[in-house]
């Protein structure tokens, strides 16, 4: 197994997908002879000319939308969104249109996109430039949406995204695109509604997607000094979601916290809380933690924004609630 | 005339006068409430649609357009059954009733669609028209959208896209004047909308959009450019005599504002050509006549007869493949 | 008071406050010649010229645009969306500059501007123009949001509305513009922040908003023809939510099932059930129930568009699920 | 020359060394980490800023741009000391140390932002053109956008707007030549950004924005037609010296085509033109400098010096009056 980052990860994807399928591109701003803006596109280019990686002017709503139609017509788009910040622009192509063209037209058309980006908070940035927007792709049939916090899932759930024959949103982290790991040789696909259990644990079940991950793996160390065993569930997919996984995790442990970046209302992360709620009620010992950002516009003053985003002291905090050791 | 001249007027008015009695025919089973919903009906604005995609290739080009679409889709060769049976709910609508009258498709026939969100469809147009540059199909698209909704950024967007990629498209732009009750000029800067392509290079034309074989010249000149990567505003002025949709009561125009618009009817004028020609056949266009409206009773009929969808049919046509739903789904499973 | 329509009731809301304060203006596609799509501005062009009521160009992320411009120079506009449902295109400008220029300005600006039309699903219109999209709005800080239930609702939150410093989004409802109530004769202001307990009960609590709580209101009486007492309540304002009279409500009678007509995943509802069952793990007797719209786009098909949306009989066999009832 | 063109020249350089210099120790302190996130300067485009905004009455006429912002804020006299506390994150910022570097905003001075969206600003800008047209305030409202941003159907929405509803807005694109590694010829359909004027029946008009005098000439024309309800776009053709951001490791450009343009620098072309008007004087110039200097070193000192904000400051400027928040705020009222 080779360590490769994130970014490059999602490189290799691309790159062994477009040599794969002919009918593979990518277009975005910026992802051509620039790289992309996260260099996430490096070299490829180069490799598979300016016919199958184009950069787009800045028109989001445009080019989202020219992917959807070329996606209808036989091509197999990747679009690429400088950040999902940009992509509330294009929404209206991806709900009403790649989300619903298969409805509306009883099954006669299909739409095999790939949306893909940076979301969630960065550093430094506001709060135009910082924020997570997965709960407005999970809202949505007709759309699936994926998360990868690692490496590995980076590479296999891409790769799967390009193979899915409906519309995919990806949700990456621009804090994330250098993060190593390990990553199969091999080719290797990850299915699309599968959570991985990424720590074990008998305590508490801490269940999160992107980057909140990591801090939940962080919260899980800090608990182990305490003695608590927490188990670190990752998402992976929030579109289907595998609530199987999810809710087998509740049952051994009989307690939970939710973790995500986004806002608290109306989000995913409140979703996950109130599907454990009710489907684990009677085996649960204490209410489902939710850790979320703040209710605020993201500020740019580098303490304050940390102080607005999930941390792994917030969910210990939450976990000691939940197992009513709070101090 | 020459012959072939002849027969192909024959033939554009026959599509011509299957529109409108087809529409004529929706109207009357909104009425009875057999459709419901918005439906937008076509008449006054055929020769636009006919003439057209009647000069387009059914082989290798693509037509899109928004919720005003049964012109479209009749003239790209769809079955009237299967639009009929679409706007009466029918599990036999070509969307499996799914759609209505907004969302009419049929791949097939390279008919993709019937798109209720005014100006979206431009950039899929313009992307359809880049996949079939990629795939080197030949093919070129056709996009139609209104008078309102050449104002949308999507088509400022999606124009810039397509001339900067070469891609053979054509942005067809029917002015009928009116986007539902607001009358075009109020709301553009500009008293041509053909204007509009020079601030992205290409070329504009407007076009009579009541003269069938004026819209079927432009259709020509401007299918060639595309091919050639070269995509082309243009701007057919027509009018639609209906409401807006059926519910709309149109106090913003006056009676006599439509009647001097039926005067320049698209199939009377072609009628009065072929007459000059003296190529008019009463009994031919008696035919031609009979024959839509039985088109038209015959998609009723069909439509009629058809089963409603089962309930559980709602979780199909969402995913490709095995479907799956967030929450508890209260009727899967349930046939 | 006046029996009056819901229709009714926003128009005199906007004449009253249009008459009170030449700042407000009205804006959208339809409104000024053409009476408003649905009519709800009827009147209000003749009373008050072209400069204060104007016709758009269907140009969503234009006009909505510009009305956020106006308002942090001194106009008060009431921007009118045609249906929430076009409002996607202009999600940017409400979401990215309407609800953070006071914070990105440090309290410089304020935004005073509303944003309104109808939400939710209609009849026989298919997916793209009928959908619930009060999540969208509810995830936001910055923004506040309201979706009156009733005539006297829709008067008193509208004119709050229009007198708050900060962007409310309003949600009604194209299917209760006919809808006809009692509104005060006098001048009214609905509180934004306050629920409303629109019956009340013991037995349960059904929590709704919008459209859907003349669902609850239909199952409440047929549950009470089963010896069941629901109490009902209407959120009324999403954005603040007004957690006090919810949970007081659901501390009393143990038990609750939330409606919502939008999708179920990262929804407002399934944020209201994620807060009862935290805030009242130790009062209820059975899980939050949860009615939602399916998770598929909307059919035409009127039958298939009703299966696909609550009901009456869908929230009747939720209560009886919670009170382990169930036939 | 006249006495009060010299005045009016060295006024005018004064302004662009001003930001010249602020933006380098902006730069030096990015690279002392003092500033994080994006920083966009603003260096060999001050002719635009100092030669469009100075042309502007300060008591009634507004100013709108992107992230690039703050030579436009200087040129609206902002306090660099509050934009340096600002981009150090400062609560004596201009926005309390929420905004950072492409949030800058003085409402005092008529300057309403900073936005991070490309082309976003254009109808907010508008739509403060309507509010000074409805208020009857004489103003008239200057929006800036890039090359880049021109393409986004933002612009196009709203420049239809402005002009069917004459609006005193002026649209200046500053094209230069850039967005972020994309070269502007490569995304767009013209060669000329002014020719998009025709598309909306507005002035359209190309000024050399290397050229401080000819900007404020242009400027002066379009203000006097927005004020009399005229939009106006304007291109101004300039060149950022500087990467795209301060991450920017400019691969897509040559040092060659940097150096050509700094021959044409606005404040040595500008000197030039007092030169040969005879009303040159080093030393003023020596001292022009050294208060731009000493401009630029003391807002570091204030924002050195300048306290953070406090975690429950989060919980600030989200609403007017009373706060809320959804969920269980973990910092809330813990000052
Ligand atoms: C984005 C969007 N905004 C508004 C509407 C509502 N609407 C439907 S049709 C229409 C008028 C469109 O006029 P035009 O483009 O001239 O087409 P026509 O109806 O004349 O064929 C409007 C405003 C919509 N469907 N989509
Ligand atoms: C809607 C949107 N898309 C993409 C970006 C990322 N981005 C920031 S600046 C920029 C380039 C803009 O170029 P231009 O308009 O020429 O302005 P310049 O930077 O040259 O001043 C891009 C793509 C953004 N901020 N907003
Ligand atoms: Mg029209
Ligand atoms: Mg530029």
């Amino acid at each position: 197994m080779a360590v490769i980052s994130y970014r490059e990860a999602l490189n290799r994807a691309m790159d062994e997908e477009m040599a794969r399928d002919p009918m593979v591109v990518l277009m975005g701003e910026e992802v051509a002879q620039y790289d992309g803006a996260y260099k996430v596109s490096r070299g490829l280019l180069g490799k598979y000319g300016p016919e199958r990686v184009l950069d787009t002017p800045i028109t989001e709503l445009g080019f989202t939308g020219l992917g959807v139609g070329a996606a209808i017509a036989g091509v197999r788009p990747v679009v690429e969104w400088m950040t999902h910040n940009f992509a509330l622009l294009a929404l209206d192509q991806v709900v009403n249109e790649a989300a619903k063209l298969r409805h509306m037209s009883g099954g006669g058309l299909s739409v095999p996109i790939v949306f893909r980006g940076p979301n969630g908070p960065a550093e430094y940035l506001s709060s135009q430039h910082s924020q997570g927007l997965a709960s407005y792709w999970a809202h949505v049939p007709g759309l699936k949406v994926v998360a990868p916090a690692n490496p590995a899932d980076a590479y296999g759930l891409l790769k799967s995204a390009i193979r899915d024959d409906d519309p995919v949103v990806v949700l990456e982290s621009e804090m994330m695109y250098g993060d190593k790991g390990e990553v199969p040789d091999g080719e290797y696909l990850v299915q699309i509604g599968k959570a991985s259990v990424v720590r074990s644990g008998s305590g508490i079940s801490l269940v999160a997607f992107g980057r909140p991950v990591k801090y939940a793996l962080e919260a899980a160390a800090l608990l182990e000094k305490r003695g608590i065993d927490a188990e670190v569930v990752d998402l992976r997919s929030l579109r289907p979601l595998d609530e199987e996984t999810v809710m087998a995790s509740v049952r051994k442990t009989g307690r939970a916290v939710v973790v995500d970046e986004s806002w608290p209302a109306a989000s995913v992360g409140a979703y996950v809380a109130h599907r454990i709620a009710t489907v684990c009620f009677d085996a649960l010992d204490a209410p489902v933690g939710f850790v979320s950002s703040e209710d605020v516009p993201m500020p740019y003053n580098h303490a304050l924004e940390l102080a607005v985003q999930p941390s792994a002291d917030k969910i210990v905090a939450a976990v000691l609630r939940a197992l009513y050791l709070e101090e | 005339m020459k012959k072939t001249d002849a027969k192909l007027y024959w033939e554009l008015r026959n599509d011509m006068v299957r529109i409108r009695r087809f529409e004529e025919k929706a109207g009357q089973m909104y009425g009875l409430r057999k459709i419901g919903g918005f439906c937008h009906l076509y008449n006054g604005q055929e020769a636009v649609a006919v003439g057209f995609i009647g000069a387009m290739d059914h082989e290798r080009d693509k037509v899109l357009t928004g919720y005003r679409d049964h012109g479209h889709a009749l003239a790209a060769g769809m079955s009237p059954d299967a639009i009929m049976a679409e706007l009466f709910g029918k599990v036999t609508g070509s969307s499996r009733g799914k759609g209505g009258s907004m969302h009419l498709f049929d791949p097939g026939k390279g008919f993709l669609g019937g798109n209720g969100i005014v100006g979206a469809q431009i950039p899929v147009a313009v992307g359809v028209a880049f996949a079939q540059k990629y795939r080197k199909t030949g093919g070129a698209t056709a996009v139609f959208f209104g008078d309102g909704a050449i104002h949308q950024g999507a088509f400022h967007e999606a124009l810039n896209l397509a001339k900067i990629w070469d891609l053979p498209a054509v942005l067809v732009c029917e002015n009928n004047q009116w986007g539902m009750g607001t009358n075009w000029k109020r709301v553009s800067a500009v008293e041509d909308f053909s204007l509009m392509a020079s601030a992205y290079g290409v070329r504009g034309e407007r076009v009579d959009g009541m003269d069938v074989l004026a819209v079927r010249d432009a259709a020509v000149r401007a299918l060639k450019d595309a091919r050639a990567g070269r995509p082309v505003l243009i701007e057919a002025r027509t009018y639609r005599y209906k409401g807006h949709s059926m519910s709309d009561p149109q106090k913003y125009r006056t009676r006599d504002e439509v009647d001097e618009y039926r005067k320049q009817d698209p199939i009377y004028l072609l009628e009065e050509k072929i007459k000059a020609a003296g190529a008019w056949d009463e009994a031919r266009a008696a035919a031609q006549d009979a024959a839509a409206d039985a088109m038209a009773a015959g998609a009723v009929a069909f439509a009629e007869s058809s089963p409603e969808p089962a309930p559980h049919t709602i979780y199909e046509d969402v995913y490709a493949g095995r479907p799956f739903f967030m929450g508890e789904p209260a009727y899967a499973g349930r046939n």
